[in-house]
């Protein structure tokens, strides 16, 4: 804490940029370094507070994640953003008891959507069974309609871990409503020989595909989805499985390959604009170098104005000044991103709304879907709100098994 | 020790062995017995099978034809460990310590048979655990008092040199306190005064112990000397089995092993 | 001159087979003890706790358990990380099927668990040897993850397929969950940690551990001599597994806090190899010694260059300290293939000798 | 009741239903089986020649392979890129030699197999600092098209890789078995110290087999890279090669194609067919446990050499 | 031959430029076990000399100290020189020193078990340049000598008994055409006829082809009849040497070394055991 001087705002950055995953971990790394950067050379700070940051890196590992944790929390951290979903698990149950509160956005827990059980936690705009059901609703559109899904073969090609089978409840539960065949395909980790997964779908044939996966596993996927002859538009991968990193590797075969998108691509936003000209001093072939514009980059921009914009909003109520970790939680469950704000943060169109609460800490945000030209990834459905009626009681349910296995008594929030 | 009060109990029998190897006969249908109390010695060339003499007895090998019966019992095959259950140790020709454990330590897995207490003792080092160990304990330093090796009781086996890895693995076959015991070329690499010691040894363990020896051994001065009756071996056959005496002058013998001597 | 057994005399037999014979030795144990147990707790704040000391003790009790299995029985196995997830799966099944029941009980009885599998995929070590011998454990290894991940029964069906410590609690003080205090967790892998190695140096200095030694360093004659192979073989396996599974249990419940079946990957079971290899094969010691390594290195590699001021990337300093690490461990094993622990040995010597240089 | 439909009578039902796909499946099976046996062979090459368990393959694998797209970026020509990638495959095992080896000479398997866990730290340090962590696209003009034969999918680059891997095992196995140094080799994989007393140069029979190691770990960095781009992921193929390497039998260089092969076919029938009954991704363990099965029968492997049991 | 001509020749030969020597050399293992503390002895050009001692005297440390195989078990040599053909040894690899023709019988046999007993053999022509037909020759050479061999030639050395083995080990060592050999116990394990034999083979190519040979053994009997000269190794020191028919002569050799009491021989049944063995240091 001594390490702080009074009038800094410390945003601890548990980053990736080596192993297995880096391609992964390294725009999102620098898309919260430029956002923090930015935010102090643009407006000096949060209010006048200076933002202050730190990486430690973690490979993607969570026992490396424990250390890092603490070594960062010891420097007065106020906001955890894991970026791996191992690394939330393990820190949720600790967020109540440390006072830190975590920002796992489209990641995670989803369980922890039901603020009055996971009171520190937020997944905010929204989560993945929210977004298997966006998925579903994608398809009924390009089918005719939510009607003509029965019928339909869709197939879940999935992350053999926690992760990866996060969609499938979901697809169960809306595969038993609107009446659509599903197939599940496990791929092992890494994913690196998928041979078997793709025998299986030249077998059986599925209309749809849509996938769960990570890192190699995703490029392999892609690639193999070509050799295999699927049509690509009908490819479609969850927004951990739609970035530049999966899709290059695959060369020209890749065109068309869609995937779920919370934010826009591209350089075209003022934010992205403000970076480029902020903390790169408008050198666009730098800014290219260090990834700006990227999927995975302009994520970890959206992920650090949550942050930033829950400071402010907490400082909205206890001052400007350096906001603790009680005070940054209170932050993030008033936050209100309206339109009006997102356009004077340079980000109007890049996303979507919303308003965090006590109960609904996910908001269930809507999601669009966009396709890759080779040369970037362009929007190709409106923005598609989940099917909250059926996400919202499943989330109750795991969140009041949680309660109850950890003794956890829920707040009531009015 | 004389003829006469040397028991005419038969306690190993062989009987029709054969055993071999794809293609090499190692053992050819041989049969030989073993008094009780007595130093037998087997001798032959090098490859005439010896060693795979000794491991069928110990139930190393499993001879394809005949049987061997030990203390009244025949048998075709058994495991090794069995064997050692009813009272048979060896030594090797190619030395077979434990090469990462002190002295002390190869000469009491010598008494493990002997070991009864059960790991959860053991892992408390309490009660009968440690009773039991420091009554071996005490077994284990007569054997080492016995071969004089006193000053390498500590010592990793690995680091000691030929003559006496071969004294600790006589240590470690006497501390089973075996009625037979196998030795395999115990002398081999030795000097003069070592190899008297070691003659001192096995003969001290005959006679005062009563056990049963079974020898292999090259240096003929000290078959001659020390065995009670000889089985010559040659490539599989058995070329003669006598006294030491009636051994020597057998012409065959001669020929296919002992060449002219130079004494 | 200051380390030397000159003139202690041991007048029994059990006097001489003491673990430590020599009176410095005993000095300095309980000198490590006192630290362990009064200084660190006094001085150490929670950061040292959860992000070294716990975990190192945890990993110190596994690499015991590997030690045993891969040092002193000479069985080499790379499924460690499974049988540290049996006891994790174990203690979470039983402590949420019995809220109840002693927590510490829970953690005993969930390494007999890992111990009955252990056995399992050891009865193959009776006909398959050295690394081939490994193939089976990496079969334990790949098959049991698979087997936690892909059943929900595991993880009590919940979506996430995590296991999460719940709040356990003995005589009022919370022993696992997010609430127990980092020293309650610290005491209580120290304490299995101590128990658990000084039964360990047990063993390994009785008949069992001998017969274990016996069938490492030569099979063959091992069986010779009366020991039997497939039951020496499968009792060691019980037991490491034993350890690891306690490890296991530990990792989550007084470390992690909560975790998927990836904490256990493959990954987990080299580094526990590494511990022992780098610590000492066939020394108790020498396990935590390898442990304290492994553990520790990382995080000074980690800690160091922002500490003296020199600013360097994330990744580059990561890379760097990948390096180090590796050729440290080059480094060491040329200087002492036998570890850390035969280094410490050698060190005594020429402190006996001392000022002597033979 | 339908769990056991599903493993004894649907899978079979299946495979007569559409025999076509069965060789498919099986066809599959042989060439990714392929794709593990080029990194298989690198671990038997220097087992078989040094007994030590090279635990850095993998890496080696990501290092050649970083390196050559390191070096095509930068604008180097591929066939000049390949070769400086060869040369400095060979100077890394000069230096592997110098630094490493010769200082652990007579000690035991599991210690060298540590000391190559160091090694692989370096070698995954130092490629990354050099190239960086990012998935690189490699493309050195080996066609990877898929096309439709008789019904079936066959996919080009996958053909080359049978091909190139076959060549190289029927030339290793041919050095190995009649060659004064290949003798040599196994020589020095039975006892180092007997080797050096009868003056086989320990040094330069090392530096021979990691380099030649080396060139097999860029063969395999070429086809892996290809398939499914550079990038540290590469460095886990290992794990692949692993349950190949120990069915073939750690000795012998036909052994990592016939296990390769076995492993392929086995774990894509398995997966295809059985997979569905046991929820997926059982391909995995089933690899190892397939070997399992066979060492259970020859623990030295399939064509491994037989362990000698003597006393 | 007689005492005299023994005597004669092995006068002779030490005069002579000497083809190896070793000078005050101190061994220690694992950097604190020393073992040999100050041993030097010289090998004459053509000549056969024993080492002999007692078990752990450090006769294998010395040879392996010439052969440079020392390393491999972690020990060095750290005072004192070797010089064999005129040129310091100590830092050669034992590649060099077996291509300059000086090479090593290992004790306890070391044969390569998965290799076939031809292949061991052929290991041993690795360095050798002459062409596939000298060295089919060795072989015939070699397998003339040890015609058991050639009966076994197609089975692994690791399934062969211990003789054979060792036959193996010194058959492979002639195959590189030595003009050296340091021989580490070659008798061990030998049926007796074959002891006689391997020691007519080592003078019959110390005569026809000059090959010179350093021999430690334990088998002092045959070892001093065969060779010229002698030094008895005690605890790591040289404590004794001389021309091999001054050793056979002397009581103390006679008496330990050779069994031989004032008496002549005495039987092995008869020897007692309060005897001690006296020390010369
Ligand atoms: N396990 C085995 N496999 C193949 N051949 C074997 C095996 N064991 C022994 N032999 C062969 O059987 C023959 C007899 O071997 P054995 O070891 O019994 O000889 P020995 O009489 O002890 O000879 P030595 O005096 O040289 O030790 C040898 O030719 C040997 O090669
Ligand atoms: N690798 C080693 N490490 C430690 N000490 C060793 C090592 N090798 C030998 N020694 C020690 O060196 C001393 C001399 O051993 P050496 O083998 O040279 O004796 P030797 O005269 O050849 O005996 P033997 O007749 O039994 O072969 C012995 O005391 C032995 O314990
Ligand atoms: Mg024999
Ligand atoms: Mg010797």
């Amino acid at each position: 804490e001594s390490k702080i001087a009074a009038a800094e705002q410390f945003f601890p950055m548990l980053v990736y940029r080596t192993g297995p995953y880096a391609p992964n971990g390294i725009p999102v790394a620098n898309g919260f370094r430029d956002y923090y950067t930015m935010i102090n050379a643009r407006d000096g700070g949060i209010n006048g507070v200076k933002v202050s940051f730190e990486e430690c890196e973690t490979k993607y590992n969570t026992k490396l994640g424990v250390e890092c944790y603490e070594k960062l929390k010891g420097k007065g951290a106020t906001l955890f953003n894991p970026y791996s979903t191992g690394i939330t698990y393990q820190l949720i149950p600790k967020a109540r008891v440390d006072k830190i509160p975590i920002l796992s956005m489209g990641y995670g827990r989803t369980a922890a959507a039901d603020g009055r059980v996971f009171q520190w936690t937020f997944n905010f705009p929204t989560t993945y069974w929210s977004q298997a059901s966006t998925f579903v609703k994608y398809v009924a559109t390009q089918e005719g309609g939510l009607d003509k899904l029965n019928g339909v073969h869709i197939a879940h090609i999935y992350h053999n871990s926690a992760y990866g089978k996060e969609a499938n409840p979901t697809l169960d539960a809306l595969s038993e409503k609107y009446g659509y065949k599903l197939t599940k395909i496990a791929v092992d980790h890494p994913g690196q020989e998928q041979k078997a997964a793709w025998l299986q779908v030249r077998r059986k044939r599925p209309d749809w595909i849509f996938m769960s996966g990570w890192g190699v596993m995703n490029q392999v996927a892609i690639k193999e989805a070509v050799s295999t002859g699927f049509p690509m538009d009908h490819f479609v991968g969850n927004w951990w499985s739609g970035s530049e990193a999966d899709t290059v590797p695959a060369g020209d075969g890749a065109f068309g390959y869609k995937s779920a998108a919370l934010h826009g691509t591209g350089t075209d936003w003022p934010v992205i604009q403000d970076i480029i000209k902020h903390v790169y001093g408008g050198d666009m072939a730098l800014a290219a170098e260090n990834k700006v514009g990227e999927v995975l980059y302009n994520r970890a921009v959206l992920n650090g104005m949550f942050g930033i914009e829950a400071v402010r909003t907490a400082q909205g109520k206890y001052g400007n000044k350096q906001m603790t970790g009680e005070q940054v939680r209170w932050g993030l469950e008033n936050l209100d991103i309206s339109n009006a704000k997102l356009k004077a943060l340079g980000m109007e169109g890049f996303t979507q709304p919303f308003k965090v609460s006590c109960k609904d800490h996910e908001t269930g945000g809507p999601v669009a879907f966009q396709q890759w030209t080779g040369k970037g990834w362009q929007f190709v459905s409106d923005w598609i709100t989940p099917i909250t009626e059926v996400v919202r009681p499943m989330v109750e349910e795991a969140a009041a098994a949680y309660a109850k296995e950890n003794k956890i008594t829920p707040v009531n929030c009015g | 020790m004389s003829e006469q009060n040397r028991s005419p109990d038969i306690l190993l029998n062989v009987e029709g062995i054969s055993l071999s190897f794809g293609g090499v006969k190692a053992l050819n249908n041989i049969s030989f017995d073993v008094r009780k109390g007595e130093i037998r010695a087997i001798i032959g060339p090098n490859g005439a099978g010896k060693s795979s003499m000794l491991n069928c007895i110990n139930g190393f090998y499993h001879p394809q034809e005949g049987q061997i019966t030990f203390k009244g019992e025949t048998r075709k095959q058994m495991q090794p460990h069995k064997a050692a259950e009813q009272g048979i140790a060896r030594t090797f020709q190619n030395i077979a310590l434990f090469k990462g454990m002190s002295t002390l330590d190869n000469i009491m897995t010598g008494r493990n048979l002997k070991m009864k207490t059960n790991f959860l003792w053991q892992a408390l080092h309490l009660g009968p655990a440690r009773r039991e160990e420091m009554q071996h304990r005490e077994a284990a330093e007569r054997v080492i008092d016995f071969l004089e090796i006193e000053q390498i009781r500590k010592t990793p086996v690995g680091r000691l040199p030929y003559g006496l890895q071969k004294r600790v693995e006589l240590g470690r076959a006497l501390a089973a306190e075996p009625d037979l015991l196998l030795l395999d070329e115990p002398m081999a690499g030795m000097n003069h005064e070592e190899k008297e010691d070691m003659c001192r040894y096995i003969l001290d363990v005959n006679d005062q112990l009563g056990t049963t020896i079974v020898l292999i051994e090259h240096d003929m001065s000290v078959v001659m000397d020390i065995s009670d009756r000889v089985v010559v071996l040659d490539y599989g056959k058995l070329l003669a089995d006598g006294t030491p005496d009636v051994v020597r002058a057998n012409q065959d013998v001669i020929n296919a092993y002992l060449g002219v001597t130079h004494e | 001159m200051f380390y030397r057994e000159a003139g202690q005399f041991k007048n029994t037999y059990h006097a001489d087979q003491a673990i430590f014979p020599i009176i410095q030795d005993r000095w300095f144990m309980a000198l490590v003890l006192l630290v362990a147990f009064v200084v660190i707790p006094l001085w150490a704040n929670e950061y040292w706790f959860q992000a070294v000391l716990i975990p190192l003790y945890i990993y110190a009790i596994a690499a015991i358990g590997l030690n045993i299995l891969t040092g002193y029985a000479g069985q080499v196995s790379l499924g460690t990380g499974a049988f540290m997830a049996i006891g994790a799966y174990a203690t979470y099944k039983l402590c949420t099927a019995f809220p109840d029941l002693n927590i510490l009980i829970v953690f005993v009885i969930s390494g007999f668990f890992a111990a009955g599998v252990g056995i399992v995929f050891g009865i193959p070590s009776l006909r398959i040897k050295g690394f081939y011998l490994a193939v089976a454990t990496l079969a334990a290894q790949f098959f049991i993850l698979w087997l936690f991940n892909k059943v929900g029964w595991f993880y009590n069906n919940n979506p996430s397929g995590t296991i999460t410590a719940p709040p356990r609690e003995l005589f009022g003080i919370m022993i696992t969950g997010p609430e127990a205090h980092a020293l309650t967790r610290y005491y209580v892998s120290l304490g299995f940690l101590s128990v658990m190695a000084l039964a360990a140096k047990n063993l390994v200095r009785g008949r069992v551990g001998r017969s274990w030694m016996a069938i490492r360093d030569m099979d063959i004659a091992a069986e010779i001599i009366g020991i039997e192979p497939l039951k020496t073989k499968l009792m060691a396996f019980a037991i490491s597994s034993f350890y690891c599974g306690v490890a296991g249990a530990l990792f989550i419940f007084c470390w992690l806090g909560s975790a998927e079946t990836e904490a256990f990957d493959i990954f987990l079971s080299f580094q526990i190899m590494f511990m022992i290899i780098i610590g000492g094969l066939g020394s108790i010691m020498g396990s935590i010694m390898g442990a304290a390594f492994i553990t520790l290195l990382p995080i000074f590699l980690t800690n160091v260059p922002p500490m003296i001021g020199i600013p360097i990337a994330t990744d580059l300093s990561k890379h760097i300290e990948e390096i180090i690490f590796g050729v440290l461990i080059v480094f060491f094993l040329i200087a002492e293939p036998h570890g850390l622990a035969r280094l410490w040995q050698i060190a005594k010597e020429k402190l006996r000798q001392w000022p002597f240089p033979y | 009741m339908e769990f056991m439909e599903n493993v004894f009578v649907l899978p079979f039902l299946d495979i007569a239903d559409s025999p076509v796909f069965f060789l498919e499946v099986i066809i599959s099976g042989l060439l990714s089986g392929v794709m593990y046996s080029l990194v298989a062979l690198g671990f038997v090459l220097i087992f078989k020649a040094s007994g030590v368990f090279n635990f850095a393959q993998g890496a080696m694998v990501l290092f050649a392979a970083l390196t050559l797209v390191g070096l095509m970026e930068q604008g180097v020509p591929v066939v000049i890129a390949i070769l400086l990638t060869a040369l400095l495959m060979v100077v890394l095992a000069i230096l592997i030699e110098h630094m490493m080896l010769r200082h652990l000479v007579n000690q035991e398997g599991i210690i060298l197999f540590m000391a190559t866990i160091g090694l692989n730290f370096i070698l995954e340090g130092v490629g990354q600092i050099a190239w960086g962590s990012d998935v690189k696209k490699l493309d050195i003009g080996i066609p990877d098209q898929s096309f439709e034969y008789a019904g079936m999918l066959f996919n080009t680059l996958d053909l080359s890789a049978a091909l190139i891997a076959a060549i190289m095992v029927t030339t290793l196995a041919l050095f190995f078995q009649y060659t004064g140094t290949g003798r040599a080799l196994r020589a020095v994989a039975d006892d180092h110290q007997a080797a050096l007393s009868v003056g086989i140069p320990l040094k330069s029979i090392w530096i021979i087999v990691w380099s030649v190691a080396g060139l097999v770990a860029l063969v395999a960095g070429i086809l892996w890279g290809t398939k499914v781009g550079v990038q540290f992921s590469l460095v886990l193929i290992a794990l692949k090669a692993l349950p190949v390497l120990i069915l073939g039998g750690f000795t012998s260089v036909p052994g990592a194609i016939i296990g390769g092969l076995i492993i392929g076919v086995g774990e894509k029938v398995v997966e295809v067919y059985w997979g569905p009954a046991f929820g997926g991704a059982i391909e995995g363990w089933f690899a190892y446990m397939l070997a399992l099965a066979f060492l259970m029968f020859r623990p030295q492997g399939l064509f491994g050499e037989k362990i000698i049991e003597r006393v | 031959m007689t005492a005299e001509a023994v005597r004669q020749t092995g006068g002779a030969a030490q005069a002579a430029a000497p083809l190896l020597t070793v000078n005050n050399i101190e061994v220690i293992y694992d950097h604190v076990i020393l073992v040999l503390k100050g041993v030097s002895l010289a090998v004459p050009d053509g000549g056969i000399v024993a080492l002999l001692g007692a078990n752990g005297a450090g006769k294998t440390t010395t040879l392996k100290a010439v052969s440079n195989l020392l390393r491999a078990e972690r020990g060095e040599v750290t005072k004192g020189s070797i010089e064999a053909m005129g040129e310091r040894i100590d830092s050669l690899s034992s590649n060099e020193l077996v291509r300059r023709g000086i090479i090593q019988v290992m004790e306890g046999r070391h044969c390569f078990e998965h290799l076939t007993v031809e292949e061991n053999l052929m290991t041993g022509a690795y360095t050798r340049r002459d062409g596939r037909a000298a060295i089919a020759q060795s072989l015939e050479k070699v397998y003339h000598y040890f015609p058991r061999l050639r009966e076994r030639r197609t089975s692994q050395a690791g399934y062969t008994s211990g003789g054979e083995q060792q036959m193996t080990a010194i058959g492979r060592a002639l195959m590189a055409n030595p003009k050296m050999i340091l021989l580490d116990e070659p008798s061990m394990g030998l049926a007796p006829q074959l002891v006689e034999e391997i020691f007519e083979i080592v003078s019959d190519l110390n005569k026809q082809e000059k090959v010179s040979f350093l021999l430690a053994e334990q088998n002092t009997m045959v070892a001093l009849r065969y060779a010229e000269y002698g030094y008895i190794l005690e605890n790591g020191r040289v404590v004794m040497d001389g021309d091999a028919a001054s050793l056979r002569e002397n009581e103390d050799v006679k008496e330990f070394y050779l069994g031989l009491a004032s008496g002549g021989r005495k039987s092995f049944r008869d020897v007692k055991h309060y005897r001690r063995r006296k020390r010369w240091l």
